[in-house]
């Protein structure tokens, strides 16, 4: 694992990034606990994927992008979109299916899209079908290399969903073609119920990508700068054209593969051992240890994530369910849909453009 | 005789199928220690052990891959998709290896392909699909969908003996709602045969499924304006029963056919039109379809309402065709 | 205006398009230096170079979600598919990830899948599919099938303009087979409109494609003993032009629906099913579905010969409609 | 590359075994060429596709199963057919779509299967669709275990073929149920007009085994005896429980993809280069060069492998079409249609039930 090498493409994060980096890892969690609220009230509509325990890496591996990149979140990637603009709302407004979410009720949880013609962050939603995300991200770097843009595509996929022939075509066409894609595979320990041990005969998940002799690294998932450090590195080759890269991250599914999970068949002991690597506790002891914040610096960040989280949740409760009689609309082009979501920037940068992290020519890669 | 639901009755007919005859053997994602995502195939893994309740890796075309196989080596495999919707992700395998095989080579594929359909539970467009017409068009397949918890266990036994493969749509909003009477001793309900739910004299409906007891709701409240439906459930889509559906149309003269997928190119279009090729002469007027609306299966549950068919529907449609 | 054959009017169309708009690019697998395995994208390489048509490995699911993402992007792929029966490898992708998407999302796909569909030329049960009724029940896509040089080119053009997907069936008996008259000015030919091939006063006969010409000489035929035949080339499959059937229909009162793909849940029952809705009144006689059989399509000619309908079962059809 | 350890499965081959490898070699190659012939006079319904230069290397990896074993083959692996004893006039008739062929003129080439009850090789006739015969053979390698039989299932793939998701799903089944299955991944540098550079961005094809955890060797495909040495390693740890294996064979399809290709896409040099490499020129020089056998005891083979090949042909011109009317029994159980294909013996064994190499335990693994 070349996370040992001198330069470390974290080392070049200011503190306000690292701060950043913090804040939506926090709100990331934030927003699931208060769904997770919702959800015992029963306004959600439909079922609750947690990423407990996995905030972490879906956050720090999206903040090795850069603003107008694009990137595909799977359910448990919330915290990718945070990082990359989503507002809240929008998130909320889903759960809920309410008439005015990115999907105006249409489709649930995360399964929304919002691809600007020209600039800001391209996101594109996932179908429920694993696998597929990862030829149709291939598509989108494709794209972009078409039409003379500089982006890089990043996405997603559990242990469970590298088991798919979708992902193998998809990894396979990225490699032949030198697509600028980075491929985040989590071995969180279980697809459903399913253990790694039943879903493969590899240690390691990021063996996957020996088929396609693409460049993959595996990191301690629950420790962020190491995901960011190795997301990074995938970023900046994809960016220089040196085609896709796996980033392989050993974390843990906290809680069952839904909230009407009964988790029997999850390992206790192996839940408490990873209970004690809970990425944001680390991260924030990390802060506090090296001085880049202090206890009080985290606190208010901590309480100011949580008030946005709940402000956030009783403006989508307060909104409208669809019009049923839009139900028909939409089909086929012509039609008069145009679903747009709302991005917007963290207190840490406020306004668009603002660099999140040092620009990519000067990160160390 | 027992009461149980659905669910329970799929469970017991597939258990007592594993026990009888010991080539018969479950396979599919998270059916062993979890139950299935739905619990259907709860308890069989300790019953049956790990070599006959076989987990899988997220690879649909890999499960029905390895059904075929070990078909062809003598087994009567009972696949499971989490939901029948991902049996769109083995398309492929499914139409052209297993349902072509015998009419290629006579090497049967005795394998039934099971799974959770339907909507009416905000599943949203990837979680809700009724897929028969997709399937409908593919000699060698047949296809089933009980209604009752009597037929569900008739004919997953059925299925399961079945020399040909079987796809058995299983409506999930009927798993724990619908409960009645199982025999205790072994029966099957014959895959081809539709049963009439309710007699009538003024109007046939044609349906199977969820939509059954929507049927059978309108059906109820047309009788107060003494409008006697007969409703029919198909039970099984492939084969179709014509003849049950004809001798209704020729009694009636009017009929509705009914289903919850969407309305262009679905089985109603199929149902109708033979119909009418063989009926012609006993309609006085047109069949009608009522289906979903041709649009994904939207997620909200008013959007979804508005998009299925229901008892209002059916009783203005009835109503309509007893005025034409 | 130029003659030209069926094969090369697709080609023209498609390389016009690149011509015209950078966005439009070609991808599927050996569609580069040999031009694809019917030479349909002969010569584009050459002209466009590697980024603009590009070969694949062979991965149709790839090869969609390519297509896909790239939409997203602003291009406008157009996709081959070796034949059209492999679609049944990328099913899933593009049933559930392109018809869904703007429904969705309001995320237009505006892509264009093409194969080589049907059958005649030997190809056996998995080169020979006529795939339109597995994707007629899915909203969202288009599906066209042109029967003329005329067509092929300007349905090619109106596809790949179209900002939906579009499934684009070339008949791959018609490739080099027919061959007409094509304007050297640029034209489309709209998606969803029907075309009356020969008009006629005593039965309608509804088909597309290759069948188009088997109902052509059948009414030519038919003309022989007075019967007059109007023949009906849908071109699109999906949405379908009801309306001129309908107006057929109401002149003649009889009609037979003819297709090559197999009877059952074939796209004939969604005809026969919309014109008797629509046009009961209309009818003296049920509609007449005339299609192959229920097996997978057989390799031996003499053998595939017996399973699709023919002249002579258009000519008896329509001269048991003529005495009904 | 393990084919340098110190014993070699073929050591323990004797020379009629030695002699029936090359016999098998030729019969492959003189059925195909007199398919050649009844192509060029339009006797052959379709295509043509031929394994000019590849017939070696199905007919020595065949050659490491046992007689009741299972095997599927693809287009061009006519040569583990002839090894598993199908008799050569059915590959004729199903050619010419004859009425009595193995699929009764409803299919293609090699498009049929041959699946006794009990007892004899089990031959599972693939789909056009490439990659389904590897989730196929892994469920025979799985029935096969659960009736308690110690068979072992072999099928092929293309270098193009290894790029579907079908191929990948069912590698990661049977590595995860260990099943008794082995892959032969044929190089042959070419899929239809696709050079492997765009199949795949990897130098060897046995790679893709990593991302399945299972063995893998790369052999000289035209090196009759390694590949027989990969594949019997490969057959003899699946019969022992240990699971699938990949070998991958390193050879050049000599012709283009059918007979009807032009071929020009084809590297002229390369076929060349490969010419000199031919898989039963070599194995006749090897046998000559050994004194396993003498020109003459080969010419005699040769001469013998020619007339089976024109009397089965001649055999399978002479029977008839199939009757129109049979067109539309079989579909479902309760027809009559049970086809059956009648298994033969070589002249270096006759019998059913002769060894023809060293039982299983014996070989050297
Ligand atoms: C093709 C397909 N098959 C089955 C499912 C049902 N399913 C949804 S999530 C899931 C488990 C996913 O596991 P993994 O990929 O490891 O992701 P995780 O939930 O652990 O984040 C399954 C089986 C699906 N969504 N897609
Ligand atoms: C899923 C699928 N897509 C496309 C094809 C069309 N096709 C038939 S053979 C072939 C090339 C196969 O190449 P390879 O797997 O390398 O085998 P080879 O012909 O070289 O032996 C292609 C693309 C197919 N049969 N199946
Ligand atoms: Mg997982
Ligand atoms: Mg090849």
């Amino acid at each position: 694992m070349p996370t040992s090498t001198a330069t470390r493409p974290s080392d070049d994060l200011t503190r306000d990034d690292r701060l950043e980096l913090y804040y939506f890892a926090r709100l990331t969690r934030d927003i699931e606990e208060r769904l997770a609220v919702l959800y015992r009230q029963n306004k959600v509509v439909g079922g609750l994927y947690r990423s407990l325990g996995q905030e972490g890496e879906s956050v720090a591996s999206a903040y090795a992008l850069a603003e107008d990149d694009a990137v595909a979140a799977l359910i448990r990637n919330l915290g990718s979109l945070i990082v990359q603009g989503i507002r809240p709302r929008a998130v909320f407004t889903q759960y809920m299916a309410k008439g005015t979410s990115p999907t105006r009720g249409r489709d649930l949880n995360l399964h929304f899209s919002h691809i600007p013609d020209a600039g800001g962050p391209i996101v594109v939603g996932p179908i429920s079908m694993l696998g597929d995300l990862v030829p149709v991200m291939a598509g989108v770097g494709l794209g972009a290399r078409m039409r003379g843009r500089a982006l890089v595509a990043m996405t997603y996929i559990g242990d469970g969903g590298t088991s798919t022939g979708a992902f193998h075509e998809g990894m396979n066409f990225a490699a032949v073609q030198k697509l600028p894609l980075v491929v985040i595979a989590e071995d969180n320990k279980y697809a459903y119920s399913t253990p790694v041990s039943q879903q493969m005969a590899l240690a390691r998940i990021d063996q996957r990508a020996e088929a396609y002799g693409i460049p993959h690294e595996m990191v301690d998932g629950n420790d962020m700068l190491a995901v960011y450090d190795a997301s990074r590195r995938a970023v900046e080759r994809a960016r220089h054209g040196d085609g896709p890269s796996l980033v392989g991250v050993d974390t843990m599914r906290m809680r069952g593969h839904a909230e009407h999970d009964d988790m029997r068949y999850m390992s206790k002991p192996l839940l408490d051992a990873w209970k004690a690597r809970d990425p944001i506790a680390r991260y924030h002891a990390h802060l506090v240890e090296t001085e880049i914040a202090t206890e009080t610096d985290l606190a208010e960040i901590d309480a100011m994530s949580r008030a946005y989280a709940e402000a956030e949740a009783d403006l989508a409760e307060a909104e409208p369910p669809p019009e049923p009689d839009t139900v028909a609309a939409g089909v086929f082009a012509g039609d008069h849909f145009q679903p747009t979501v709302e991005i917007v920037y963290s207190p840490f940068r406020e306004k668009r453009g603002t660099p999140r992290h040092a620009p990519a020519s000067e990160a160390g890669s | 005789m027992a009461e149980m639901t659905y669910l329970e009755a799929i469970r017991q007919g597939l258990a007592e199928e594993m026990a009888r005859d010991e080539r018969v053997y479950a396979i599919g994602e998270d059916i062993g220690a979890y139950g299935g995502a739905f619990k259907v195939t709860e308890g069989l893994l300790e019953r049956f052990g790990a070599e006959r309740v076989i987990g899988t890796p997220i690879s649909e075309t890999a499960i029905i891959g390895a059904a075929i196989g070990s078909a062809y080596l003598g087994m009567r495999p009972v696949a499971e998709l989490q939901f029948i919707d991902f049996v769109a992700c083995c398309f492929n395998i499914l139409t052209n290896f297993a349902a072509k095989s015998r009419y290629r080579w006579g090497a049967g594929v005795p394998m039934v392909v099971r799974g959770p359909c339907g909507g009416g539970v905000s599943g949203g467009p990837f979680h809700s699909a009724n897929p028969e017409a997709h399937f409908l068009h593919t000699p060698g397949l047949k296809i089933v969908e009980p209604s009752t918890a009597y037929d569900a266990k008739g004919l997953i036994k059925a299925a399961i003996r079945d020399d040909d493969p079987v796809l058995f749509l299983e409506h999930k909003f009927l798993y724990r709602r619908v409960k009645d009477e199982v025999p205790d001793a072994d029966y099957v309900v014959p895959i081809g045969q539709a049963v009439v739910r309710r007699p009538g004299d003024d109007v046939t409906v044609v349906t199977f499924g969820a939509m059954t007891y929507t049927a059978l709701e309108a059906a109820e409240q047309l009788a107060q304006r003494d409008v006697e439906v007969e409703v029919i459930d198909l039970r099984t889509l492939s084969p179709l029963d014509h003849e049950t559906v004809l001798q209704s149309v020729a009694k009636t003269n009017k009929v509705v056919v009914l289903h919850e997928a969407q309305r262009t190119g679905g089985i109603g279009a199929e149902i109708a039109a033979a119909i009418t090729e063989r009926g012609f002469e006993h309609l006085d007027a047109p069949p009608v379809r009522l289906a979903s609306l041709d649009t994904p299966v939207p997620y909200n549950p008013g959007l979804e309402a508005a998009f299925r068919p229901g008892v209002e529907q059916i009783v203005a449609a009835v109503g309509q065709l007893v005025e034409y």
